[in-house]
């Protein structure tokens, strides 16, 4: 018999420098929830408030108009009031913490995050990539597109290093 | 250059993807004749000055945008989505 | 006068007194025969032909600001003749061979220079447009190549052949391809214009065209009105506007070209080399700056400068490939308004209004064709029918399907 | 020569550097320009075109003489300001543009033939004989001309990009800087004060004045020492604002480890985009020099420079001064010198009427009209109110007035505004909407003035009423009378990096270049290294005298960025190498590469070329196996990078029906149909299936190449034409790992597989299945013309069942195939993809016509009809058979019989070509005039590049089971 065995896109690797951690998690199931014209409020009455834009609270993150993704718990039966699509696989998650994530971030998103407080989110880019953005308590949570994975990691890291080089001066 | 997507706030320019003229929105009848169409896709008033185009918030919220603005200053006046349109569905 | 190595010396020796005027200076006469609004690289080798082949000397050409003073003095200077479409073909063919005698013809150093042009390519597909590409070239008589990796190593050792983004699986190369002055072009065009009798009337500005029945009468101008039986419009990133005074709406849109320049830099690339995966191509300028461009701006705009976005995808490109210009350092940025089409080639045609000429959309590729543009536009207004080159630049051929798309992007201005 | 007491070097602090081989010693805190001339040496570069020797004029990045390449770690940078170059232990710099050395420059011959070099002498020579321009003289001149040099080798340097926001930018820390940031960093703005220097205070650090009540750097220190304890401040040294772009996006270069030897992960540079609700340019302003013959020597100098050097560096740079000027303001230096006890020889004031009040000989009325001394400056011949002498002296100092810095407001095509009371252009309000001119950059020149200006202005721009007190400054008036150039025979430099000297400018206008952006093209004055700041009003004023206009009427040329020049490294980083576009991966990768597939570039994904057996020594014996392996056993391919796009709703249907040709409406439940989507202007977008999961729930594939731009156009008609419709959908293509499974042992290996045999199953249907309890899903489709099944799961199990599919493939004779063998098998079927839907094909072309259904509209349906978009001259998709062995390549044109090979009697071109080990022949797909009705009849297939003139029979594109009784088994 075929034995699946399910994989994250980097094997949860985390890599530290200057005091700044980054490192992959697993957020478990993510599903996109898009409600349909008219239904955002009978989706909020299944699922708990839906979340403004560029927001995120109680593992529900906003992705776009009607839109957001349930993280970390499954789907309740929304058949007529939104479409709902598996995503769990579709992205990798990375937790940037640390002194110089807003440093880190400023390298390759457009965006000012240093006012950026808990419970905000951002659609925007990484680079040249699609990017999920959330910011936590103490750290941001990075969402990209599993393939490219890699490259988020690597431009991550390039940015550190020089950050930390930097500091070292 | 910046946009001020109505959903997400101003943005930086390579955010969005550009489409051109508002004239894409204008969409003849199937049976319409080839000079409307022609004025759909290919005529341009092309202004110098106040005009009003489509972009794309592509690495953003996927939202299109009607934007009203100078292309002799670039200057922003307006922007909405294009699916807030009065009459977007119809 | 005529100009030459020894007029040169002469001169020198007695303290470079004797040289005089370019062209004149003249007021704008009551009446023209035909009327040129815009004197930039186009419509100065109009009136010239219209002069040198076709014997019209009771013109003018009607500039607002200061000759040249728009994209013939804004672009990267590349020339060449490595289009694919038939309709495009023969036209930049046509141009090529007038470029290679540009010199003696005008008595003029526009530093032509073939110095050849590669067209890398980074996949099978490519190849094979490409091949496809040199293969019509060397069909309509003009010259072209394939050259492998190791060829273009020996060749170009600085490009990135292992690092890079997408690996270069060879290159087209034309050897006839390369550069020239750009500024000179146009002061060619207008010095052989002038000596032929073309009055070049600068900070003029046409405010009117007028016509009368669907005939077109002469125009008014910031200097008074002036009267003709024929009048082109060569206003390349303001065809629109004018078109506007004449009443009509035309297929294009104007969008924003940057280009750069770098410091001075001792020789150190020969040809001109244009990337396959990104824009940017690049040549080195006989003063020895590095001189590259990339894709438009991606938007409409009238604004003559552009925004970083396009300025650093372009600086990306250029470090993937060639990472050894990481230390050049940029010297200036320009934007030029370019007349965008819907399928990216350009417009040489009457218009519905009798004596109305149009001479427009010239894309990204407008300083190659001044000559053939010039050419084929002057025999279009003195003889009334297409040049056989040009026969296919028709004002309406969007609505009649009748497309010269070279890039495949689409007929649509939003797909460029 | 180095003066003790003075300067804000470290003097505890010893660096050892080299230049031109030789070591010197600086302190910390030297730029290599002053500690050249703290050791004596005044010769540091050659000029462009006569290749003069020169010496340093300024003490800023507008420097043009002193240009000179440093060496790091294998490389080196050419042009870099010896004035800026921050000098450190095992600084390697050599001087540039010279050869065989410094001192004896065989180019400076060009020096003697300057009567015959004169502005624009190239566009008249060198025409003949024509073969002689790109043989002889063009290689000429491109060696004589240029600067520095360029290694032909890759830089693998790091370098930084970054993003910056703020309330409130301050360029420049001078007086009004400082004072600006100060006024809104107190009020609580978000404020970035960004300085050029690696030391805030801007004059102030050369100044010698008082602010109040202490030395003006100290004030300084101590004004940047609040900001810097302020949170909401940032402080940004040896960062240059080179750019003005729209709605207050700036562009800044942050020198980040020039200053330091080579370190890993140090960036060179850092290229900032900074975002300013407002921004305040207080750049200050430039000094200019005057135009006499022979001005270019070393030894002569700005005024300006020569202060800072003196009060900055501790740095004489000269032990017999004179001053030529026509302003107050110089003369100022003058008096520091002498009260540092430096010999002022000579004070030569242009002015008719100027006060005479130092220690020292003062002329008024004066002019230098020439100086001697070729490798540094020995004498100046000078005429002045009572006569004509002749003054030893080794360092001359200029001032010919004050330009106001305010390139950045000129970014955005605004012109300055000249103001006759001093002689310059300034900034007029709005030129950069946003951005406000204080200080020298906006005319005003006493400390107490800017100190004001900077308050008033953040004030101003920030709406803010609570103000801090001005401390108490020198308020002197700037007192300036026009001076621009001294006549005479000889040459008088305006431009001196590019050569270009008031003859070449009288010429322009003799000429008829008269327009400003003539003699500017016509002379190349203002196209050098540092874009005309030295020359441009200079050299405009001896135009607008030479033309008989004023100098507002002959106006300036146009600013644009950057503002000092930029590498390209930087503006580019993180592009090198791979970081040009993301890589993106399969689920798959690890496993092909196990295997040693090569795995090639598609679009942004990597796919596996082929896999190669032992034994194998090409890829076509590889990609041939694979093919039949398909043909005869089964085959397994990752299809995952393939656009998926979910779409649900009540409208699905309807949407569908817009946006493809065909009808989906009527597709019912748990089949798939193929679906040709068009783009407005009537042409082919894109092609695919799409599948029918539920009543209001379609999964839609689009080609890899076009899966962003289908995504796109989806939005835009949702958006744009149907925005109430019941519909929503999502890309779902990184979310399924999809692998394709066929040939005619498919269903044997899937049934192995999944939970639950499959039973009736025919081609074009969908459905869920279950894999060790995940669910998967089921399509029958086929990209190869075999029984073909493609089968995904959620991505995090997609390696493990690549891995698992191969395997048992395997077992069965079969095994896994690459992008090689899937294009030979596409193409025996005749199936398209982005080689023949290239943009320019429509539906009529690929043989589809038939597919835009008749009875409802949908995009693109009315431009297809364009009578250019049909008929028999249109390129028609056909078949291609070799009739003899040999290879044919796509790209390769198409001619009849007979006809002569040119491009008039063109008749089409190929797309595709494979050798088809199922067939055994060389086959092709190709687009050929009027080709449908020329099935049967031979063609010429010519390619001139791969050399190969063979015939071919055109044919149906379906080569392989054309029936199509292998899909439906």
């Amino acid at each position: 018999m075929p034995e699946l065995i399910a994989k994250t896109a980097l094997s949860g690797q985390s890599t530290t420098h200057a005091g700044t951690t980054l490192a992959e998690v697993n957020l478990g199931q993510i599903t996109s929830i898009a409600c349909f014209p008219g239904q955002m409020a009978a989706v909020s009455a299944v699922l708990g408030p839906f979340p403004a834009p560029n927001t995120h609270a109680d593992g529900l993150c906003w992705t776009g108009p009607d839109q957001a993704f349930l993280i970390g718990r499954a789907a309740p039966d929304l058949t007529g009031l939104a479409a709902t699509t598996d995503q769990t696989g579709g992205w990798a998650a990375l937790r940037l913490t640390g002194p110089l994530a807003v440093d880190v971030l400023a390298r390759l998103v457009p965006l000012d995050l240093r006012h950026m407080t808990e419970g905000q989110a951002a659609r925007a880019p990484l680079g040249h990539m699609q990017m999920v953005l959330m910011r936590e308590a103490d750290s941001f949570l990075i969402l990209v597109f599993r393939s490219m994975a890699r490259t988020a990691w690597h431009e991550l890291e390039e940015a550190m290093q020089m950050l930390a080089a930097r500091k070292a001066l | 250059m910046r946009l001020i997507c109505p959903l997400c706030g101003p943005r930086d320019r390579r955010e969005f993807y550009y489409s051109g003229s508002e004239d894409y929105l204008n969409r003849p009848t199937p049976d319409a004749p080839a000079e409307a169409w022609d004025d759909m896709l290919h005529l341009r008033d092309n202004p110098a000055g106040v005009t009003r185009d489509l972009w794309y918030h592509e690495t953003g919220c996927g939202s299109w945008l009607l934007v009203t603005r100078s292309t002799t200053t670039h200057e922003i006046l307006a922007t909405e989505r294009v699916a807030d349109r009065k009459g977007a569905g119809a | 006068m005529r100009y030459s190595g020894l007029k040169v010396i002469t001169e020198g020796l007695f303290g470079n007194k004797g040289w005089t005027r370019a062209w004149r200076d003249p007021a704008p006469k009551a009446e023209y025969d035909a009327i040129i609004i815009g004197g930039g690289g186009h419509g100065l080798s109009t009136a010239y032909y219209l002069a040198k082949n076709h014997g019209m000397t009771n013109i003018a050409v009607l500039e607002k600001g200061y000759l040249g003073s728009g994209n013939i003095g804004r672009n990267t200077t590349i020339v060449r003749a490595n289009y694919f479409i038939p309709g495009n073909s023969e036209f930049y063919s046509h141009s090529l061979k007038l470029w290679e005698g540009l010199e003696l013809e005008l008595n003029y150093n526009v530093m032509h220079s073939q110095r050849g042009q590669v067209v890398l390519f980074h996949s099978d597909g490519q190849r094979d447009l490409q091949i496809r590409r040199a293969n019509a070239i060397v069909n309509q008589g003009d010259d072209a190549e394939i050259m492998t990796v190791d060829q273009l190593r020996a060749e170009f050792p600085y490009l990135d052949y292992e690092q890079t983004r997408f690996p270069i699986y060879g290159g087209m190369m034309q050897r006839r391809a390369g550069t020239a002055r750009h500024d000179a072009v146009a002061w060619g065009y207008a010095r052989g214009a002038d000596q032929r009798g073309v009055d070049l009337i600068q900070n003029c500005e046409v405010t009117g065209i007028d016509v009368e029945n669907g005939v077109v009468r002469g125009v008014q101008t910031t200097r008074g009105p002036i009267r003709a039986k024929k009048v082109a419009m060569i206003a390349a990133g303001r065809s629109g506007q004018v078109a506007a005074m004449a009443g009509m709406r035309i297929p294009v849109e104007s969008h924003i070209m940057q280009a750069f320049v770098t410091e001075g830099l001792k020789p150190v690339m020969d040809a001109v080399i244009s990337y396959g995966m990104g824009h940017f191509y690049i040549s080195q300028s006989d003063k020895g700056g590095l001189v590259f461009g990339g894709d438009i701006d991606m938007y409409a705009s009238y604004a003559a400068r552009g925004n970083l976005p396009m300025v650093e995808h372009v600086m990306e490109a250029g470090m993937t490939l060639m990472p050894m210009i990481g230390r050049a350092k940029v010297l200036r940025s320009w934007g030029g308004i370019m007349d965008m089409t819907p399928d990216g080639s350009p417009i040489i045609d009457k218009t519905p209004i009798e004596g109305l000429f149009i001479d427009a959309g010239w894309n990204y590729g407008g300083f190659k064709a001044v000559p053939a543009s010039g050419w084929c536009m002057a025999h279009l207004m003195a003889t009334g029918q297409s040049h056989e080159v040009a026969r296919r630049f028709r004002l309406d051929r969007f609505r009649t399907g009748q497309l010269l798309d070279e890039e495949g992007t689409g007929s649509q201005h939003n797909l460029h | 020569m180095r003066l003790a007491d003075k300067g804000l070097i470290d003097r505890s602090k010893l660096v050892t550097f080299t230049f031109d081989g030789r070591s010197y010693v600086g302190f910390a805190g030297d730029s290599l320009a002053s500690a050249l001339l703290a050791n004596g040496v005044k010769l540091m570069g050659r000029s462009f075109k006569y290749h003069r020797p020169r010496g340093v004029l300024t003490a800023g990045s507008e420097e043009p003489n002193a240009l000179v390449e440093v060496l790091d770690d294998g490389q080196q940078t050419p042009n870099t300001r010896a004035t800026v170059q921050e000098i450190h232990d095992g600084l390697v710099a050599r001087s540039q543009n010279r050869w065989p050395n410094l001192r004896w420059d065989m180019l400076s011959i060009n020096d003697l033939a300057a009567p015959f070099l004169s502005a624009g002498f190239y566009y008249k020579t060198f025409m003949w004989p024509r073969a002689f321009w790109e043989g002889i003289y063009e290689p000429l001149i491109r060696r004589a001309a240029g600067l520095g040099k360029l290694l032909p080798k890759h830089d693998t340097a790091d370098y930084d990009r970054a993003f910056a926001f703020c309330d409130l930018l301050v360029i420049g820390s001078g007086p009004t800087g400082l004072m600006a940031a100060l006024t809104a960093a107190k009020a609580g703005r978000d404020v970035i004060l960004a300085e050029e220097d690696h030391m805030m205070g801007g004059r102030l650090l050369s100044d010698d004045g008082q602010i109040g009540g202490m030395a003006s750097a100290d004030w300084a220190n101590a004004t940047i020492a609040t900001l810097r304890a302020m949170p909401n401040v940032r402080l940004m040294p040896r960062t240059t604002v080179v750019g003005a772009y729209d709605h207050g996006t700036y562009s800044a270069l942050e020198r980040v480890g020039l200053h330091v030897a080579h370190r890993p992960h140090l960036p060179r540079e850092c290229f900032w985009r900074i975002v300013a609700g407002q921004t305040i340019l207080a750049t200050g302003a430039l000094e200019r020099p005057i135009a006499f013959r022979n001005n270019d020597r070393p030894g002569i100098m700005l005024a300006g420079a020569v202060q800072t050097y003196l009060n900055r560096y501790g740095v004489a740079p000269g032990r017999r001064v004179t001053l030529f000027a026509n302003n107050d303001g110089a003369r100022i230096v003058a008096r520091q010198l002498m009260a540092a006890g430096v010999k002022v020889a000579a004070i030569l004031d242009s002015r008719p009427v100027a006060s005479v009040i130092e220690d020292c000989p003062v002329y008024i009325d004066a002019r230098v009209t020439d100086t001697k001394g070729r490798h540094g400056l020995t004498s100046i011949s000078v005429s002045h109110a009572a006569g004509s002498m002749e003054v030893e002296t080794d360092l001359l100092m200029l001032s010919g007035g004050w330009n106001p810095l305010l390139h950045l407001t000129c970014h955005q095509n605004g012109r300055p505004v000249w103001r006759e009371d001093i002689a310059a252009f300034v900034p007029k309000p709005g030129m950069i909407p946003g951005l406000t001119a204080a200080g020298s950059a906006n005319g005003v020149f006493s400390t107490a003035e800017c100190l004001a200006q900077g308050r008033d202005t953040a004030a101003a721009v920030l709406g803010l009423a609570d103000l801090p007190d001005l401390p108490h400054a020198e308020a002197a008036p700037y007192a300036i009378q026009p001076f621009w150039a001294v006549p005479g025979e000889g040459r008088a430099w305006l431009d001196f990096a590019n050569d270009v000297t008031v003859k070449d400018v009288k010429l322009s206008a003799q000429e008829g270049y008269v327009s400003v952006e003539h003699m500017k093209r016509y002379t190349t004055q203002g196209m050098a290294p540092d874009q005309g700041k030295n020359s441009n009003v200079g050299a405009l004023a001896v135009l607008a005298d030479a033309t008989g206009r004023g100098i507002p009427e002959t106006g300036t040329t146009t600013f644009r960025p950057p503002y000092v020049p930029v590498s390209i490294a930087a503006m580019g980083a993180g592009g090198r190498g791979v970081g040009f576009a993301p890589q993106r991966f399969l689920t798959s990768d690890q496993a092909s590469r196990d295997r040693g597939a090569p795995m090639i570039e598609a679009g942004l994904w990597y796919r596996p070329s082929y896999f190669p057996k032992p034994g194998e020594s090409t890829w076509r014996e590889a990609c041939d196996r694979e093919v039949m392996m398909v043909r005869q056993t089964v085959g397994v391919a990752d299809v995952s990078t393939l656009g998926k796009i979910d779409i649900q709703g009540r409208d699905a249907a309807r949407f569908l029906d817009l946006v493809y040709t065909g009808t989906f409406s009527t597709l019912p439940v748990g089949r798939v149909r193929y679906g040709l989507m068009l783009r407005e202007d009537g042409l082919v977008m894109d092609d695919g299936t799409t599948a029918r999961l539920g009543e209001n729930h379609y999964l839609m594939t689009t080609t890899t190449a076009a899966a962003g731009q289908v995504m796109r156009h989806l939005d835009f008609v949702h958006q744009a034409y149907c925005a109430d419709y019941d519909l929503r959908f999502i890309s779902v293509t990184e979310s399924w790992a999809q692998f394709a499974v066929a040939g005619p042992k498919a269903r044997q290996l899937l049934n192995s597989l999944l939970d639950q045999p499959l039973g009736d199953f025919p081609f074009m249907s969908c459905g869920e299945v279950t894999i060790e309890g995940v669910k998967a899903r089921l399509f029958r489709i086929s990209f190869s013309g075999e029984e073909g099944y493609e089968i995904a799961v959620p991505t995090p199990y997609g390696e493990s069942l690549f891995r698992d599919l191969v395997a048992r493939a395997e077992t069965l004779g079969g095994g896994p195939y690459g992008m090689e063998a899937l294009n030979v098998l596409r193409i025996e079927k005749g199936l398209i993809t982005h080689a023949e839907i290239h943009g320019r094909v429509t539906a009529f072309d690929i043989g589809a016509q038939k597919m835009i259904a008749t009875k409802k509209d949908c995009i693109g349906k009315a431009s297809s009809t364009r009578p250019g978009l049909t008929g028999p001259e249109r390129e028609q998709m056909v078949g291609l058979r070799a009739l003899s062995d040999q290879p044919i390549g796509a790209g390769a044109h198409l001619f009849t019989p007979g006809d002569k090979v040119n491009r008039e009697n063109g008749q089409g071109y190929v797309t595709s070509v494979c050798y088809s080990p199922t067939l055994s022949s060389w086959l092709g797909l190709a687009f050929l005039k009027d080709g449908r009705a020329r099935h049967g009849q031979q063609i010429r297939l010519v390619d001139h590049m791969r050399k190969t003139d063979v015939l071919c029979e055109v044919c149906d594109p379906v080569f392989h089971d054309p029936e199509g009784g292998k899909l439906r088994a």
